[in-house]
């Protein structure tokens, strides 16, 4: 494995008060990735949306209802202790998977994969996807693939690469500029270029210099109340999706609004309350 | 009758045609199955209601399932070879026999659940040794292998095979050497018993799932070894006594029932206790350290209530596990049968939960549960094991010398004529 | 015993000792099976190292051949026309177009090639469907800039000396994968004595091992 | 000697070591391995060179700059364009989605004619035969005004040339889709007079109050819009959202004032007259006032006191007052007129009502405001040639002053007065309330003539269609739009060539207009469409090609601005929805479903949430306190005075009890599987309702019954 | 499985696991050798039997 110092931790955090829900993200990472389409979509449980969009409510009556929108990637999780192993990862029997020490991003290998779905089982996110059909293009339409990505065969596991191939692109272009570094603007997912909003912010969470590093402010200390938790935020507004578990998502949500942090995770009676004020507490600067 | 040259010498057995039929009717059965086994690999498994949050589904259960019933093979010959209980040599030709059905099923249907069965070699080939899975892949086939060679001999033992002075030999010596086989059987079940524990307990992403453990190994690692270990012999129990029934013939002495069925009545209460006290430890400390309390497992949706919790444990597994430590309860033939059943369906409900309760569980704060009715072609892949397994059976009785005590509990009797 | 049991068990008797009822001793058996054993064995052994290949690939001929000598002389080096675009990506075999920066529609010597050349796709202006020897498959992403320009590593190393050939080798199509024969390499099992003699995973990632320490993540060389 | 068993025991032994010993093996596991990596059918994108071309999106009103992603010339990605003055870097789901429209399985391939309800494939020449055809019959007959236009939106030079083709033969009956901007216009010309039209500084603007203006769900220029709420919290602006359901504009704003839905206008009327008593107007800009000021204030005042007001809109009095009070006195405050996309069917009445709230803070064409503005004139068509027969025509009484009028005008009289219609880049079939009427006056009309690059369902309905390239086929002038502040107009250029045989719609007119010969070949006097592009556009031609768009209206505008208030002081009704039935359906304007013309991508429709569509079900929205016996979920009757459909139910928290809420934009018919048959086309529930101020039809919602079904 | 294969690390998962492996199939393969030739041996042994 590298571990050397200068290694990257590519991660996104997204502004839930500046999410309008629109999907634009989505289907820009569709179109991005070269994800297929089928007559019928509305069985969310076999429509693979790399980035989905989930509605949240906090479940009030008329007229206190609330509304916000969660945008879904692949959470890039670095696994209990951030040491690298998912749970997806862990789990792949043929290798088809696995965490890039240099990046911090998960990979997918289609053609390594043969479909076993352990790692869909093994994800709470339900950020990997399965090609129950070969995917199939309207005549013509395969034209506007992009090379970048290969298309992907009936009965293996895809999901959100944070868009690799663009940092791919990107490397090579510093190769050639000579400097060898990629700047913070030329390696952005297609969902965050995309966003209307500018909900998305993509980085580099180990780059104090990159503004999701700056929003974030990433604990580089494991969590005291609970070890397997590393790179908590250390702004109160910040939260990840399911932290408690250890699975250390690179993918951070932002809301002013206390009920949608609490969405974020499984509180018992009474958690919550010594929690919240916790935020960023746990930070040693 | 025209096979008469194969069936075991002075052995009684119905006609040949009557044979033919019920192993036609048997047959009509598993062609469906291979029907649909067919489609599934020709079309994909879009033929399955499984989907994204169902990945694993009743395939999955059936594989577990059957490889924990199958668990009777290893245990009873972990019995018989390593710690020398010879009563057991009367019935370890059947464990044997049902545990290959149970394990060559078990692979057909890893087969037949991979989106791309040609790749299918990749776990052995590109192997990550980290993955319960690869582990499972790995013992499973080689304890497979161990099922044949300990097969093997008993086929040899057919009357006309058994003339071939080389066959004749062979299944000598590899009864001969069957403690060593038996032996690495033993090691080989343990560890992909438990990896198949250790698939459901490893995924930290899953709370209800989810176990503490040993070094690399969760809890449901050593609960799963047990289990099969427990509640397999009851499994060839309940298949021996239905073969006597279907036979109409007493196959297997009273005093090596009684003997299994108590082995594994006390398998299976210290394995309750076990089961007990790691529900309790889950349910206390391990789901709310991670902010879930036992009611966001339990819905009251007839599928996933807590009613399932309780048949699992009490009603499947503590009673049949006192009713068979109890001498008089497991000495009468109904007691004891109720017994059995009562524990074939624990088990099988144990490997349900860890299967499917596991897919159906919400875990994000603001998912759903999901739902799953598993279409014909799983259904009919499912059963097409069970219908090859008869019809292996079947064969295997009517040729092989499966049950030694059969002959001299089915006497002609001398005095009349 | 029944009579057909009878009859069987001895039936099968002979046929049980059958090999050896005659005459143990004479070996004739033994020795023609040992004939019959060894020509099976010349026959099977030399196919599969000889037959096998030939079948396994069938040969494609380049549409015209073509001269890099002569083209080296010309242009000076590769990165002439294999060169590496502003955005860092690899221009790959050039297209008509660069052609046409020294060629015209006339031909410019007298090979017949020449005058394929500027007949059949200069004038008809038509892309040349060249056979490419290094094709990787899709799902691989292979970054020509990271080894050139970072890793400052010379085409040779990898395409061996391709700027001395003066024709175009037939292209061999693996029947079975669709791909390059130069993929595996020229020698059937594989073996190689220089390091462009094949290009599988397991090539990158010897020199990967060496250069970097590490064999590489997947998303490095894969998409 | 003897062959016996153990020769042949030594052949198979023999050549199973030789294989085993030769590289067969090995090998072919190699291969195999390999062989099942790559199976033929899955498709290789080819490799190229990557390039990117500027050009400008025209799928909706928002005319966003896009950049566009090729390989080796090979458009394989559509992205928002940095630094563009609509859109800066923004892009929505559709415009990504474009290239989908260019292969889309309803793009009309070649010219089709109808023959027995079946169409054939023409050639062109065969297609503008006909055409012109028909036209020299019309002009024969003296009775060039029987020829009738409908398009898409009024703005740009194709519907310029359309409308110069309608003025050149001799016929006043051309009319648009009502699009925001149509209603922006008209609301403009009954308060400031004619050739002018309403902008809105939303982003600088630090009060925005919203009359239903679904400024996240795509009204105006969807991305700017969005881009204008996002910025919001830096420049602490607030949002009020006053509409009956919590759409994500509610969702998203500082405040949600629920409200009965049709009743903004008395909301607006009843602020007016309360901001008006207590002097919370601007006196300078007042000046400006005239045409019965004195009239209109008299008139609010009486008819709209706050606890009436309160009691038709329910909201309390007190909001009232609270919600103007802050828009008088906030500092840049700015009140947006429009519903949803502020498409379709609205009413001029709201949209007046709710400017004239802007005209009296008098925060008009300053920074933050309602900006009053000319309509943009970058475009000087010479004028036409009439001949007599001409002359005569375009004196004729237009025959109505809406498209919506104009079905209904054809519907009741048994013998069309419409011979021939053209009809481009428009979807009345669809997107028109009461679209089986709408089949049914089509069917009247003897000769329909449909331009479009889509199998739609207006094209279905149609005699023959032209089939015309899609916006990355194709140069065209695109000018912004829908509210937008500033006026911007874009040049879309061909980011391909055309994938099918399709023409520019421009070159069709002119073509058409070249064969008519006489007069109006005269006032077509270009080769092609680039040809007359470049002359129409003269004025702004150079900038234009060298920039990729031009600036025609800085902001704000300079100039006074009067505000004639006759139209109001008359009060006219607000039109209620029609029916007496328990609930009032009004649909819901969702970003992922546009509503009329392109229908949407296989990507849009992906996007759509299941609890809008489930298979081919549609679901209405209801409010779980007034959905008494009804299950979430479960499926229901749902009855209008228009018809009925079987939809199921979701239960809403953020809908009004007594409201049912249903998407607007499915329930199409085309030939796309992707997209057709799936969900209900709430137009079909709508009758429509002509305002009598505007000619045009206000049938925004219309009281519904629901039952389980 | 082999460590000529590309996944295949000399780090103490591996050798574990297939050390286990190997372990097994050795003794499987061995026993079953054993067997086999044992018995050929036997076959041979007493078909010279039937002979003298």
């Amino acid at each position: 494995m590298i571990h050397d110092k200068k290694a990257h931790k590519y991660g996104m955090v997204i502004d839930l008060d500046k999410c309008t829900g629109c999907g634009t993200c989505a289907v820009s990472c569709m179109s991005e990735n070269n994800v297929p389409f089928k007559e019928d979509e509305s069985d969310k449980k076999d429509s693979i949306t790399w980035m989905r969009v989930y509605r949240l409510t906090n479940g009030r009556p008329f007229p206190d209802t609330e509304v916000v929108y969660m945008p879904r990637p692949c959470q890039h999780c670095g696994g209990k202790g951030d040491h690298g192993h998912s749970p997806c990862v862990s789990v792949c029997p043929a290798t088809a998977t696995d965490y890039g020490y240099d990046t911090g991003i998960v990979s997918q290998i289609y053609t390594r994969c043969f479909g076993c779905r352990y790692c869909m089982a093994a994800c709470p996110y339900h950020a990997r996807y399965f090609n129950w059909w070969d995917p199939v293009w309207p005549e013509g339409m395969e034209k506007y693939l992009s090379p970048n990505v290969s298309p992907r065969m009936r009965g293996v596991v895809e999901k959100c690469s944070f868009c690799y191939h663009r940092y791919q692109l990107a490397r090579e272009k510093a190769y050639v500029n000579g400097s060898g570094e990629v700047p913070e603007e030329d390696y952005q997912t297609a969902c965050t270029t995309a966003c209307p909003a500018g909900a998305i912010v993509f980085g580099d969470l180990n780059n104090p210099s990159h503004k999701v590093h700056q929003i974030v402010k990433p604990d580089p200390h494991p969590d005291p109340l609970n070890p397997d938790v590393v790179g908590k935020s250390r702004n109160p507004r910040v939260f990840r999706l399911l932290e408690r578990l250890g699975t250390n998502p690179k993918v951070y949500y932002m809301s002013e609004r206390e009920w949608v942090r609490k969405m974020g995770d499984h509180y018992l009676d009474g958690e919550w309350d010594k929690v919240k004020n916790v935020y960023g507490s746990a930070s040693h600067e | 009758m025209m096979d008469a040259a194969l069936i075991p010498e002075g052995a009684k057995r119905c006609s040949f045609p009557k044979f033919m039929l019920g192993i036609a009717i048997v047959g009509a059965v598993l062609l469906w199955g291979v029907y649909a086994m067919l489609l599934c690999w020709f079309k994909g498994l879009n033929q399955t209601n499984m989907n994204d949050y169902y990945g694993f589904a009743l395939w999955i259960w059936a594989d577990l399932a059957v490889i924990a019933l199958g668990g009777g093979a290893f245990f009873t010959g972990l019995l018989k070879y390593i710690f020398k209980v010879d009563e057991l040599k009367n019935i370890i030709n059947f464990a044997v026999i049902i545990g290959f059905i149970c394990y060559s099923s078990a692979l057909l249907i890893l087969a037949i659940d991979i989106g791309q069965p040609l790749r299918g070699w990749f776990i052995f080939w590109h192997a990550n040794v980290h993955s319960m899975l690869t582990e499972v892949a790995f013992c499973l086939s080689c304890y497979f292998a161990v099922l044949t060679i300990e097969f093997i001999p008993n086929i040899l033992e057919n009357r006309q095979l058994n003339k071939v002075p080389f066959f004749h030999h062979l299944a000598h010596n590899m009864h001969g050497t069957m403690a060593v086989f038996a032996a690495t059987g033993a090691f080989l079940s343990f560890f992909h018993q438990g990896s198949l524990g250790g698939v459901a307990g490893v995924m930290y992403g899953r709370p209800f799932a989810v176990r503490e453990g040993l070094l690399i190994w969760p809890w449901s690692f050593f609960l799963f070894t047990w289990s099969a270990a427990a509640f397999g012999p009851c499994f060839t129990l309940l298949v021996t006594r239905i073969t006597e029934a279907v036979t109409g013939k007493k196959l297997v002495k009273d005093n090596v029932i009684h003997l299994l069925a108590k082995i594994s009545g006390w398998m299976i209460v210290t394995y309750m206790i076990a089961k007990l006290i790691d529900t309790w430890y889950w349910a206390y400390y391990t789901a709310p350290g991670l902010g879930f309390e036992l009611s966001h497992f339990y819905t009251n949706n007839g599928f996933y209530g807590y009613w399932i919790l309780v048949a699992e444990i009490i009603v499947c597994g503590v009673i049949p596990g006192l009713l068979l430590i109890n001498k008089s309860t497991r000495e009468n033939p109904n007691f004891r049968l109720i017994a059995i059943i009562l524990a074939v369906i624990g088990v099988s409900l144990n490997r349900w939960v860890m299967v499917l309760q596991i897919m159906a569980v919400p875990v994000m704060p603001f998912d759903t549960w999901a739902l799953y009715i598993p279409s014909w072609q799983e259904v009919a892949t499912t059963i097409l094991p069970v219908a090859y397994g008869i019809i292996l059976i079947a064969f295997a009785y009517r040729y092989l010398p499966v049950f030694p005590q059969e002959l001299e509990l089915n006497q002609p009797k001398v005095q009349e004529s | 015993m029944s009579e057909i049991e009878n009859k069987t068990e001895h039936g099968s008797m002979d046929g049980a000792t059958a090999g050896t009822a005659e005459d143990p001793k004479n070996d004739t058996g033994l020795g023609l099976g040992v004939i019959f054993f060894i020509v099976a064995f010349l026959i099977c052994f030399l196919s599969g190292w000889l037959l096998f290949p030939k079948l396994l690939y069938s040969k494609h001929e380049q549409p015209f051949n073509f001269d890099h000598v002569l083209h080296v002389e010309e242009t000076g080096d590769c990165e002439s026309c294999h060169y590496l675009r502003d955005d860092g990506t690899f221009s790959g075999i050039p297209k008509l177009a660069s052609c046409l920066d020294c060629h015209t529609d006339e031909p410019m010597g007298e090979t017949v090639d020449e005058a394929v050349f500027a007949a059949e796709y200069v004038a008809k202006e038509k892309e040349i469907p060249w056979y490419v020897y290094a094709r990787q498959p899709d799902c691989v992403y292979f970054s020509h800039a990271a080894h050139t320009e970072a890793a400052g590593m010379d085409c040779k190393t990898c395409h061996g000396p391709i700027d001395e050939t003066r024709t175009s080798r037939p292209y061999e199509e693996n029947r079975l994968t669709g791909y390059s024969r130069d993929i595996w390499g020229k020698n059937i099992w594989g073996i190689k004595k220089n390091p462009w003699d094949s290009m599988k995973m397991d090539d990158c990632a010897k020199c990967h091992v060496q250069e970097t320490g590490h064999k590489g993540y997947c998303f490095q060389c894969h998409k | 000697m003897k062959v016996d068993r153990r020769s042949f025991l030594g052949l198979g032994i023999g050549a199973v070591a030789g294989i085993a010993v030769s590289p067969v093996g090995a090998k072919l596991t190699d291969d195999f391995s390999i062989w099942t990596q790559n199976w033929p059918w899955t498709p290789v994108p080819p490799d190229g060179e990557i390039s990117y071309d500027r050009s400008v999106c025209n799928l909706c009103p928002g005319t966003c700059g896009i950049t566009v992603r090729k390989i080796d010339g090979r458009p394989v990605k559509i992205e928002g364009l940095d630094t563009y003055p609509v859109n800066d870097g923004g892009v929505c789901l559709h415009g990504i989605a474009g290239l989908q429209y260019l292969y889309d399985p309803s793009r009309v391939k070649t010219p089709l004619k109808k023959v027995n309800q079946r169409f054939v494939p023409i050639s062109w020449d065969e297609a503008l035969a006909m055409v012109t055809g028909r036209l020299k019959q019309l002009q024969e007959d003296q009775n060039p005004e029987a020829l009738a236009c409908i398009t898409g939106s009024g703005q740009g030079s194709v519907p310029g040339l359309f409308n110069h083709f309608m003025a050149a033969f001799g016929s006043p009956n051309c009319l648009t889709m009502p699009d925001l901007e149509s209603w922006l216009v008209l609301t403009a010309t009954t308060l400031h007079g004619p050739k002018q039209t309403l902008g809105f500084d939303i982003d600088h603007s630090d009060h925005i109050l919203s009359f239903g203006a679904g400024l996240i769900d795509g009204w105006g220029s969807p991305v700017a819009c969005i881009q204008a709420v996002a910025g919001r919290k830096q420049r602490e602006a607030t949002l009020v959202q006053i509409e009956p359901r919590l759409s994500n504009t509610a969702a998203g704003a500082d405040r949600w004032i629920p409200i009965n839905p049709g009743t903004e206008a008395d909301l607006a009327m009843g602020m007016c007259g309360f901001l008006l008593k207590e002097n919370l107007f601007d006196p300078v800009f007042a000046q400006g006032f005239k045409g019965g000021f004195m009239r209109f204030t008299a008139m609010v005042q009486k008819e709209y006191p706050l606890d009436k007001v309160a009691a038709v809109t329910g909201v309390s009095a007190a909001d009232i007052q609270k919600t103007a009070t802050a828009f008088a006195k906030a500092k840049m405050p700015v009140a947006l007129p429009g519903k949803g996309r502020g498409e379709g069917a609205q009413s001029l009445k709201e949209f007046a009502a709710v400017h004239t709230l802007n005209c009296l803070t008098g925060n008009i064409n300053k920074k933050g405001g309602a900006f009053v503005k000319p309509l943009p004139d970058y475009l000087s068509f010479p004028d036409p040639v009439l001949d007599d027969v001409a002359q005569k025509g375009a004196a004729a009484e237009p025959l109505a002053a809406s498209a919506q009028a104009l079905v209904a005008r054809i519907d009741q009289s048994d013998q069309s007065p419409v011979e021939v219609l053209f009809v481009y880049n428009a979807n009345p079939c669809f997107a028109l309330n009461d679209p089986s009427r709408v089949a049914a006056a089509f069917e009247k009309i003897p000769f329909k003539v449909c331009v479009s690059p889509f199998m739609d369902e207006t094209a279905m309905a149609s005699d023959v269609i032209l089939p015309v390239s899609t916006f990355l086929e194709q140069m065209e002038d695109v000018p912004s739009r829908g509210g937008l502040a500033a006026s911007v107009v874009g040049l879309a250029r061909p980011m391909v060539k055309p994938v099918f045989d399709t023409r520019s719609p421009g070159d069709v007119v002119i073509a058409v207009a070249g064969s008519l010969g006489g007069g109006v070949a005269q006032s077509f006097p270009w080769k092609n469409y680039e040809d007359c592009l470049k002359q129409v556009a003269g004025k702004i031609w150079n900038p234009l090609t060298r920039k990729g768009h031009v600036i025609v209206s800085g902001r704000p505008p300079a100039g006074s601005v009067e505000t004639d208030f006759g139209f109001l002081a008359e009060n006219p009704d607000t039109l209620k929805p029609a029916g007496d039935q328990e609930f009032t359906l009004i649909p819901i304007d969702n970003f992922r479903v546009p509503p009329t013309v392109p229908a949407p991508s296989p990507f849009a429709i992906k996007t759509v949430s299941d609890r809008i569509l489930k298979g081919t079900d549609m679901f209405v929205e209801i409010n779980p306190q007034s959905a008494n016996h009804l299950k979430d979920g479960g499926f229901a009757t749902l009855t209008t005075p228009a018809g009925s459909v079987r939809v199921r139910v979701h239960f809403n928290d953020g809908i009004m009890p007594g409201v049912i809420g249903m998407v607007k934009g499915l329930g199409h018919t085309l030939n796309n599987r992707y997209v057709s048959g799936k969900g209900v086309n709430i137009n079909a529930l709508i009758s429509p309702t002509i305002e009598p101020g505007s000619g045009m039809d206000a049938a925004y919602g219309i009281r519904a019954g629901i039952s389980k079904a | 499985m082999f460590p000529f294969i590309f996944e295949w690390v000399w780090d103490i998962g591996h050798v574990l696991f297939f050390g286990g492996f190997w372990y097994a199939i050795g003794i499987l393969g061995a026993g079953m050798t054993y067997c086999i030739v044992k018995s050929a041996i036997d076959a041979m042994n007493d078909t010279g039997d039937n002979h003298h």
